[in-house]
């Protein structure tokens, strides 16, 4: 029974979580005035009232966003496990870790350098080159003795 | 007006049952907007599709508009047509902008206005010459005294009467005044729409001073009806000195907080620079006026060039940007309220002393004190203020520079005490049609940027 | 400041045309003929911005003031031009007669009189030809009528205490 | 879907000891933590922004965040004039607004007209959505404002605006014609001002 008790906390965790979570779900059906009508299930569209049905295939950029996250968040995953028992692996758990971040890190500079994270067209900059530009440096001003610029 | 696609319910062939019933079918109905909507690629002509794309305009040539220059064979995927509609937190009023996007970039957009139009030409034409200005101030509600001042302006130039020195300059004073709360009120909106609360809550702040030195002079916070035909409606305050010079100083100093605040973030930098770029002989072309056509590169500012009240007199400095990005036009607003500080230094020193409206009996009401004193007195407060004054048949078109360009006012008068007609050229009306060529090849994101930097007033634009 | 040398020096189209000066503005009167190839000739010489285009009613004052040679009628479009380097403006006012309310556009010439022109369809019902999106601007899709012109109502709904007139 | 028998969630439950003390701890809650949707129109709607600023700070009242979304409003402050374009959209967002859900309107434009008495304004929100609270003015200074949503707390905290919408049927989407047989909307009595009677 000992090895039970340790899950105790993460039990009552569960019970609190189910209990609050049917508990608004209750209260909300049963306080909460419930007019269903036309306008409420429509798509809202800033007030006008959608004529053009929204196309059902996206661009394919969205999805590529999308993988890019899970790669990273299934890493995140895998150091879960590792930091709960990094204290006995000792230095062979360190460096293990740091070569596994280093291959998801390799993936992440092939990302960027194929350009997956700029998104949309290439940003018109202006003349100037990256320059620091500052409310000073990027007016002139025309004053009286200009009197009126050709 | 065609009516090929009155609004119908045009997805009525999906397979599953239309979820929003028949009662939808009716508001699609009267949101719908037929014509004026952006109809499917198809539909459209080649040369709205062109100035729907950003106006491909080739100047030099005497065709402004190159219809082939449309692509119009865009869009080969699915694309989606967006309204971000009258209802909206980043629209500055009720503009509904239509969009098609594919993914994020936006193809083509179209500005439908009309969401606020009040009628206001019509109802000047039914009001007499002094209460006009009652109306016309409620039309660009970020700056009603200089919708006053254009006003009262076109009536003295057809009357043909001289106001007193003192009117000219506190008219300047309240004007400059006015262009600084705008210009205020534009950054702390504009922060907000790229995502600085703090730069509202900083703006808010500064503007409720302005505006209580308002209600102290003109005894309302907006909609002031201060200014009128003839001069101004009461004397400044005694101690408005003091009281202008604390408001000015409090901005000139806070002015800094700005600038550290979203100049150096790189988040601001890179929603704002490179973004809406726009050809200054485009401008020209689409009669854009005011911070962006000067942020494009061209100094014309009407105090400088046509000037009138008394702008000869004060020194200050035409604020010309360099790229005419985003970026270019936030540092241009906020290097004019900077100016107008100066002007307003210059106006505390050189305030002329005496009357505050003209001695013209058939244009200004006498004191309140000399009515009960002298019956000729009596006669002229009861006939101005019924009757009203009576200008020479005429016609007129008086121009001021307001915070978001040039603020026209177009009178007629038929000799009787009412307006024949009213016009009021409404800078951002024309300002706003610059936005699909800002808009070329942008995404969402620009849009938003793009139109907080325009910064039109709907009231203004509807009318 | 004085314009720098009357402008019909500089534009041999202005030479027929009746012309005005009403206080202090400069005012010309083509027909609607000649109405677009002299807003072009003008372009030319340096008012590059069209600043304003508006539309007018005389059903209740057609007895204005105008040059000769000008037959006066119901409708007037006015438009306002900016010459930027000599900071100096012209006005054309161009009659439009009641029964045939068609004028030509300037949107060829001027790009930014699209939406002015569409206001001066929706609000006093003066088509303009060749106008690349004929349709209302301020006014719902679905309305009737002109607001602006001089025999449409105001509107007014009867007010308890003012008793005004007025269709509903 | 079919649409399910409207519930009048709270009002439906019979009233008693154990209900009287939730039912006020339901109106305390819904007072006290009331977000606006931001339906600014015109002049009214930069009172609005400045009433949200920092000097009159609207958060003190548990209104902390302007919605943009009718979704997650519960308070629909009208400010500014509705225009004849404009009246089905607003009738449209108020619809698909959340219950329960309440409406200021404010100024004098949005409340009947105001001075524009013609063709393009609607005289008076109250034709197109029912609304709870008028705040006077032109436009009505922030201190107005936070008077009328005070005012309108104070109306949902003592329940009291539930019961003046069971008798006028002014009620957000209570449509008492059709529950209550027999029952016709009582016309507005004629208000004589001035001549005392």
């Amino acid at each position: 029974m000992g090895s039970l008790d340790s899950y105790l906390p993460i039990f009552v965790l569960l019970v609190f979580g189910l209990l609050f979570a049917t508990l608004s779900v209750v209260a909300s059906r049963l306080l909460a005035p419930h007019r269903p009508n036309a306008a409420k299930q429509a798509p809202y569209e800033c007030g006008i009232v959608p004529v053009h049905e929204p196309p059902q295939r996206f661009p394919v950029r969205f999805y590529l966003v999308a993988m890019i996250f899970i790669i990273f968040d299934i890493e995140i995953i895998f150091l879960f496990p590792w930091a709960v028992i990094y204290g006995q692996l000792g230095r062979f758990g360190l460096v293990e870790v740091i070569v596994f971040a280093g291959a998801v890190f390799l993936s992440f500079i092939y990302l960027v350098a194929n350009g997956a994270l700029d998104w949309g067209p290439v940003r018109r900059r202006a003349s100037g080159a990256e320059s620091e530009r500052t409310i000073e440096s990027t007016v002139r001003r025309v004053g009286s003795a200009g009197g009126r610029a050709a | 007006m065609n009516d090929e696609h009155p609004g119908e319910l045009r997805g009525d062939d999906q397979a599953t049952p239309d979820p929003i019933g028949g009662a939808s079918l009716r508001l699609a109905a009267e949101t719908g907007e037929g014509s004026q909507e952006l109809a499917p690629a198809d539909e459209t002509s080649l040369v709205e599709l062109a100035i729907e794309q950003g106006g491909v305009l080739r100047l030099p040539e005497s065709d402004a508009l190159d219809p082939d220059a449309a692509d119009a064979t865009f869009g080969a995927g699915e694309t989606m047509i967006l309204n971000i509609g009258p209802q909206h937190p980043s629209t500055h009023g009720v503009l509904r902008m239509m969009v098609e996007l594919q993914g994020e970039t936006v193809l083509r957009s179209k500005p439908v206005v009309g969401y606020l139009h009040t009628g206001m030409e019509k109802t000047g034409e039914e009001l007499t010459y002094v209460q006009g200005a009652t109306n016309v101030t409620r039309m660009d509600y970020l700056s009603p005294l200089h919708n006053e001042l254009v006003y009262s302006l076109a009536v003295e130039k057809l009357l043909a009467v001289e106001i007193p020195p003192r009117a000219t300059w506190i008219r300047m004073l309240m004007c400059e005044l006015n262009r600084i709360s705008s210009h205020i009120m534009w950054a702390a909106t504009n922060g907000m729409d790229l995502a600085s609360t703090t730069m509202m809550i900083f703006g808010l702040r500064e503007r409720d001073l302005v505006l209580q030195f308002f209600e102290k002079v003109t005894g309302l916070r907006m909609n002031h009806n201060y200014i009128r035909p003839g001069g101004v409606a009461a004397d400044l305050p005694d101690g408005w000195e003091d009281d202008v010079a604390v408001v000015v100083d409090t901005i000139g100093a806070r002015l800094k907080d700005y600038d550290e605040l979203l100049t150096g973030q790189p988040i601001f930098r890179e929603r704002t620079e490179g973004v809406g770029v726009v050809s200054a002989e485009l401008l020209l072309a689409l009669s854009a006026t005011g911070p962006i056509l000067r942020a494009a590169g061209v100094p014309w500012d009407l105090r400088r060039s046509m000037p009138y009240l008394a702008y000869e007199e004060v020194d200050f400095d035409v604020i010309v940007g360099t790229s005419g990005d985003c970026f270019d036009r936030y540092a241009v607003r906020l290097n004019e309220v900077r100016e107008s500080i100066r002007i307003v230094r210059q106006i505390l020193e050189k305030m002329p002393s005496g009357d505050y409206r003209s001695e013209d009996k058939k244009v200004t009401p006498p004191a309140r004190a000399r009515i009960n004193e002298s019956m000729e007195a009596l006669i002229h407060h009861f006939k101005l203020f019924t009757r009203g004054i009576e200008p020479p048949e005429g016609e007129v078109y008086v121009a001021v520079e307001s915070p978001r360009g040039e603020l026209g006012c177009y009178l007629v008068s038929d000799g009787s005490n009412r307006p024949m007609r009213m016009h009021i050229r409404a800078p951002s009306f024309a300002n706003l049609q610059a936005v699909p060529a800002m808009l070329r090849d942008g995404l969402i994101a620009d849009l938003i940027a793009i139109l907080s930097s325009v910064d039109p007033v709907l009231g203004d634009v509807d009318r | 400041m004085a314009p720098s040398g009357s402008l019909a020096g500089q534009v041999p189209e202005l030479g027929g045309v009746p012309s005005a000066d009403s206080s202090g503005d400069e005012v010309f009167f083509p027909t609607r003929a000649s109405y677009v190839s002299l807003a072009t000739a003008l372009r030319r010489v340096g008012f590059i911005t069209c600043s304003d285009l508006c539309a007018v009613d005389y059903l209740t004052h057609a007895d204005r003031p105008l040059p000769a040679g000008v037959q006066p009628a119901r409708f007037e479009v006015v438009v306002n031009l900016l010459s930027h380097a000599e900071a100096r403006r012209v006005r054309l006012r161009v009659m439009v007669p009641e029964d045939d309310p068609v004028c030509p556009t300037l949107f060829s010439v001027y790009p930014g009189t699209e939406n002015m022109e569409r206001e001066a369809y929706d609000l006093m019902g003066i088509r303009f030809t060749g106008h690349p999106d004929p349709s209302r601007i301020l006014m719902p899709e679905d309305w009737e009528g002109h607001p602006l012109r001089r025999d449409y109502g105001v509107g007014r709904v009867p007010v308890q205490f003012k008793e005004a007139p007025g269709p509903r | 879907m079919p649409v399910a028998r409207s519930w009048n969630g709270l009002e439906s439950l019979s009233h008693n000891f154990l209900t009287g003390k939730l039912e006020d701890f339901v109106r305390w809650s819904r007072r006290s933590s009331m977000w606006p949707a931001t339906f600014g129109l015109a002049c009214c709607a930069i009172e609005v922004m400045a009433v949200g600023g920092a000097e009159y700070d609207l958060s003190r009242f548990g209104m902390e965040v302007f919605r943009a979304s009718p979704r997650q409003a519960d308070l629909m402050i009208v400010g500014g004039r509705v225009s004849q374009k404009m009246a089905p959209v607003l009738r449209q967002v108020y619809d698909q607004m959340a219950e329960p859900k309440w409406v200021i309107s404010m100024g004098v434009c949005a409340s009947t007209g105001g001075m524009f008495n013609n063709y393009a304004i609607v005289q008076g929100v109250d034709e197109i959505v029912p609304v709870d609270v008028y705040a006077p003015g032109c436009p009505p200074g922030p201190n107005t404002l936070l008077h009328a949503i005070l005012t309108l707390h104070e109306k949902i905290r003592t329940g009291e605006i539930l019961r003046r919408r069971e008798r006028t049927g002014a009620g957000a989407g209570v449509d008492l014609a059709a529950e209550v047989p027999g029952w016709t909307q009582p016309l507005a009595t004629p208000v004589h001002l001035g001549t005392p009677r």
